[in-house]
């Protein structure tokens, strides 16, 4: 067997091994490589320096602890810029985790006092039943919500007063990482009653979500880790997301190094006379 | 009558739906079926650990090989169950809702990130063994990947600063188009299907009970 | 008493319904014989079957990850084919399954083909198996199966997400053939990367249609065959009238 | 490194299912198990939460009498675990599966046909808009399922599939991003939280 019949065949834990030096040196010691920002996110970023003190913003949770790497820290960056310029937030969630994320979220504020459960922030829980929960709760916030994820009423709170269905909250956004998520919240309820929709996306389900935001359904698109590290950026507090953003680039590096080094061995290994390979 | 009133439900229920999409104003049996529906949802919970607690149950009682995985599946389930019902039952009570929250943030949610990590690496070997330039096809598939990836990280820039215009031209456009092709597609399809359930055609998920 | 913005939506809704059910009903009757092509990813399931007999090992399937909407109900039809095919080889059959309603139908269905072909023996209280409801707890079952019981064909049709690489590239590992479909966009690429063939997009609504041969199920392909070709020539037609500022044809999509 | 005994649990748990990359395990199959019962328990409990919320207080403490239809039918469902009367556990899901067929059928028509649709109408004044006018018909083309693909149908519907296998490789080259970033999130937690080697 020749070089690069060996490298054809390589033992795929060496790859593994390389990866994970790769992706945890610069968790160690930053690069500090440059960033630069994507429509979608300044789109995005736009439609909440619209807000003013005291609007009212619905924000979906659809992710789980799985994916939460990827689209948590949009959820993070953006309930922290929405706080700091005094717009009151409901979560609610479609997926049986997403009640827990809003919880981790207030808890510190609610702690500090700087919030006021139910009039500056209130957690509506999870609501099954997939798509047809998500229309359900579009056309009649406080009649499928009726108690928060603790068992209070909601309709007495302050902050659900005067919201009848989703066209009452001045942005709904979807953070999102599979299904039911965008898909839902555009056919269900967006293209019905002509909401204000900002989505936060994990990445894999960009390309899929792309068509809605070219057809204006979407207003503006946060694209995983890289959207929040520029959200972050953006709204003037660099946190996680941006410190993640060298590992991404060196991860790509080794990738797209394996495919070439692939690629080189593939042809060299063709090239060379066969005897014993089919 | 076995076969007959499940499709009438099921007609029964599309139509509803449809009709409340296509008039003005909420359609009140709309609004109530949508409250049944989320009730209905959430004892169907239920029916997955049903299924795990008679599969699992049955390992431990005849002490199959593997039966003390089984065992520990079986404790997991009740004892976060019953976590999860004393803290709703007594929200005052501060010790379940941390232990809740424990049992979630440190036995739940850790493997799970540890799987969708582990895509990572797949997706690298995978990358090496799999990404050849065999063909036209593969070639173009390829090198359209390879353009998104340097368009996407940081260090693209650094190389050639025409990447991430090209990778947001393959993202905006070409990927656009190919996926609006497929979903005009699929919608059609799915609209096909969907009618045939409404209808009483399509009934394998009526069947097998 | 129709809705402002839906006159349109609604006809089109109509005139779809009408022309599915008439392509239905008559390729019930038999006056239309429906012809579909031969999609490729089909032959190579049996061969995967094949392999796996001479191997001794057996095929793992899995009818993907969501609850009964057209893709599993797709899945399940190439399950029933898949289930045939063992029976004719005498090859071992896992099926994994995530949702728990569809575990009784799969089940069901498994022990029917099985039966249908002379070989109820065949069918074991662990040919199907229900893994777990939440994802990556199902994803973390089948890779096991497919390292433990070094399966030699991994035959994946349905919905999936992020769990098709890990999926995917398990199968690979063990050196199993591997033929997937879906019409989830976003994993489509992963398929296509790992597996040996994948079928894409609609070719597995066809790919059910095409391998149970239900006239009822033939029908309704023809009919959407009819409607794309319409939807075709009105993109065609809408385009070449916009180009000359002429947006009758869009102005109507939102009536 | 942590004394917090949680931490503890999540590092080993963690390296459990991680050691599946070296090879198949014991230890891998045990914490397989430990995460499918506690996933099942969550799933549990929320059920219940939502069971009192959404029905059991609009029914005892509202007095809603109607709702006692939705229960029944919730019941139902679990009617599959016993032979004699399983067939009554096709109600409810007729009901659900109904529902998602109406709403799909009026869904997939509106945001995913027609809007894609009217999306697609563009002039043809500009290389991005023939191209996207071409593409999405070539797409099409190459989904026909009911002529062979020969003559000029060929070479269209072959574009069309050169066209998909680019928007399959930007899937491809998109998603490992997003891999990577949760890659990063689990080595944040097991190198800082639980090693405290980095700090976050």
């Amino acid at each position: 067997m020749s070089f690069w019949d060996k490298m054809q065949k390589i033992d795929r834990r060496i790859i593994y091994a390389l990866l994970v030096i790769v992706v945890a040196f610069p968790l160690i010691r930053p690069l500090g490589l440059p960033l630069s920002y994507s429509d979608t996110t300044l789109k995005f970023f736009d439609e909440i320096e619209k807000l003013q003190p005291g609007d009212r913003v619905l924000i979906s949770l659809d992710y789980a602890p799985s994916g939460a790497a990827d689209v948590h820290p949009q959820t993070v960056a953006v309930s922290k810029h929405l706080i700091q310029k005094g717009v009151k937030i409901a979560f609610v969630s479609f997926w049986e985790a997403g009640p827990m994320f809003a919880e981790q979220i207030m808890q510190p504020y609610l702690d500090s006092g700087e919030l006021v459960y139910g009039e500056d922030v209130v957690n509506l829980g999870y609501i099954p039943g997939a798509n047809s929960a998500i229309r359900s709760f579009g056309f009649d916030c406080v009649g499928s919500a009726p108690k928060d994820l603790n068992g209070k009423d909601t309709a007495s709170m302050p902050i659900m007063q005067g919201i009848k269905d989703c066209r009452d909250f001045d942005v709904v956004i979807d953070f999102v990482m599979g299904s039911p998520g965008t898909a839902a919240w555009v056919q269900q309820v967006q293209g019905p009653l002509g909401i204000n929709l900002l989505v936060g996306s994990v990445v894999v389900e960009v390309p899929a979500s792309m068509p809605f935001v070219q057809a204006g359904q979407v207003k503006g698109l946060l694209q995983g880790l890289r959207g929040a590290a520029e959200y972050e950026l953006l709204s003037g507090s660099a946190g996680i997301a941006a410190a993640g953003m060298d590992a991404q680039s060196l991860g790509h590096l080794l990738i797209i190094g394996s495919i070439l080094v692939g690629n080189v061995a593939y042809f060299m290994s063709k090239k060379q006379p066969k005897n014993n390979k089919q | 009558m076995r076969k007959e009133i499940p499709i009438a439900l099921s007609f029964l229920a599309g139509i509803i739906m449809l009709i409340d999409s296509f008039t003005p104003g909420n359609f009140a049996p709309r609004v109530e079926l949508s409250k049944w529906l989320i009730i209905m949802s959430a004892f169907m919970v239920g029916i997955a650990s049903v299924n795990l607690v008679r599969i699992h149950g049955a390992n431990v009682i005849s002490r199959r090989k593997g039966w003390f995985n089984s065992f520990s599946l079986l404790v997991m389930l009740v004892a976060f169950t019953y976590v999860g019902v004393m803290k709703y039952s007594y929200p005052e009570v501060e010790t379940w809702k941390v232990l809740f929250q424990n049992f979630y943030d440190y036995i739940m949610s850790p493997p799970a990130a540890v799987m969708y990590a582990i895509i990572a690496f797949y997706v690298s070997s995978a990358s090496y063994r799999a990404f050849k330039a065999r063909s036209v096809e593969a070639t173009v598939l390829l090198v359209a990947a390879v353009v998104v990836m340097l368009g996407k990280a940081p260090v693209g820039e650094l190389i050639w600063s025409k990447f991430p215009v090209i990778s947001s031209w393959l993202l905006n456009v070409a990927n656009t188009t190919g996926q609006r092709g497929i979903m005009i597609g699929a919608a059609i399809g799915g609209f096909v299907t969907s009618l045939r359930v409404l209808l009483g055609l399509e009934r394998g998920h009526l069947g097998g009970v | 008493m129709i809705k402002e913005g839906t006159r349109t939506l609604l006809a089109i809704v109509l005139l779809f319904a009408g022309v599915s059910y008439y392509f239905i009903t008559q390729t019930l009757k038999g006056k239309i014989k429906p012809y579909l092509r031969r999609i490729a990813g089909l032959d190579a399931i049996e061969e995967a079957v094949g392999r796996a007999t001479e191997m001794g090992r057996p095929i793992h399937f899995s009818p993907g990850m969501d609850g009964f909407c057209a893709e599993t109900f797709a899945g399940l039809s190439v399950l029933e084919y898949v289930t045939e095919l063992s029976a004719r080889y005498n090859t071992d059959l896992i099926v994994s399954i995530r949702v728990a309603t569809v575990f009784p139908v799969a089940q069901e269905m498994v022990r029917q083909a099985y039966l249908t072909a002379g070989k109820p023996d065949m069918f074991k209280e662990d040919t199907v198996r229900y893994l777990s409801g939440e994802q990556f707890a199902y994803a973390a079952g089948a890779m096991g199966i497919l390292h433990r019981y070094q399966c030699a064909g991994n035959i994946m049709m349905g919905v999936f997400y992020a769990e098709s690489m890990l999926l995917s590239e398990s199968g690979a590992q063990v050196g199993a053939m591997q033929v997937a479909g879906t019409a989830s966009l976003a994993q489509i690429a992963f398929f296509v990367a790992a597996c040996d063939y994948t079928l894409i997009g609609e070719e597995l609504y066809v790919a059910g249609a095409y391998l149970s041969q239900d006239p009822q199920r033939l029908g309704s392909i023809a009919g959407q065959e009819y409607l794309k070709m319409f939807v075709m020539a009105y993109l065609v037609l809408g385009s070449i009238l916009a180009t000359g500022g002429v947006n009758f044809l869009q102005d109507l999509l939102s009536k | 490194m942590s004394t917090d005994p949680w931490i503890w649990i999540m590092g080993l748990l963690m390296l459990g299912i991680f050691s599946f990359l070296i090879k198949e395990n014991p230890f891998y199959r045990w914490v397989e198990h430990v995460y499918v019962g506690a996933a099942a328990g969550y799933g549990l409990s929320m059920g219940y939460n939502n069971i009192i919320n959404q029905a059991w207080d609009p029914l005892v403490v509202q007095g809603k009498l109607i709702y006692i239809i939705p229960i029944i039918l919730g019941i139902m469902a679990y009617a599959r675990f016993i032979k004699p009367i399983s067939w009554l556990s096709r109600w409810p899901m007729a009901i659900i599966s109904g529902a998602g067929a109406g709403n799909a059928l009026y869904g997939a028509t509106n945001s995913s046909l027609v809007a894609q649709v009217k999306a697609n109408l563009l002039p043809l004044n500009s290389f991005n808009n023939i191209f996207m006018v071409v593409g999405v018909l070539a797409v099409m083309v190459y989904f026909l399922f009911s002529r062979d693909q020969k003559g000029p149908v060929k070479h269209f519907a072959s574009g069309g599939r050169m066209l998909l296998m680019v928007t399959f490789g930007v899937s491809f080259g998109n998603v490992i991003m997003g891999r990577i970033s949760l890659l990063l999130g689990a080595l944040q937690s097991i190198f800082g939280k639980w090693l405290g080697i980095i700090s976050l």
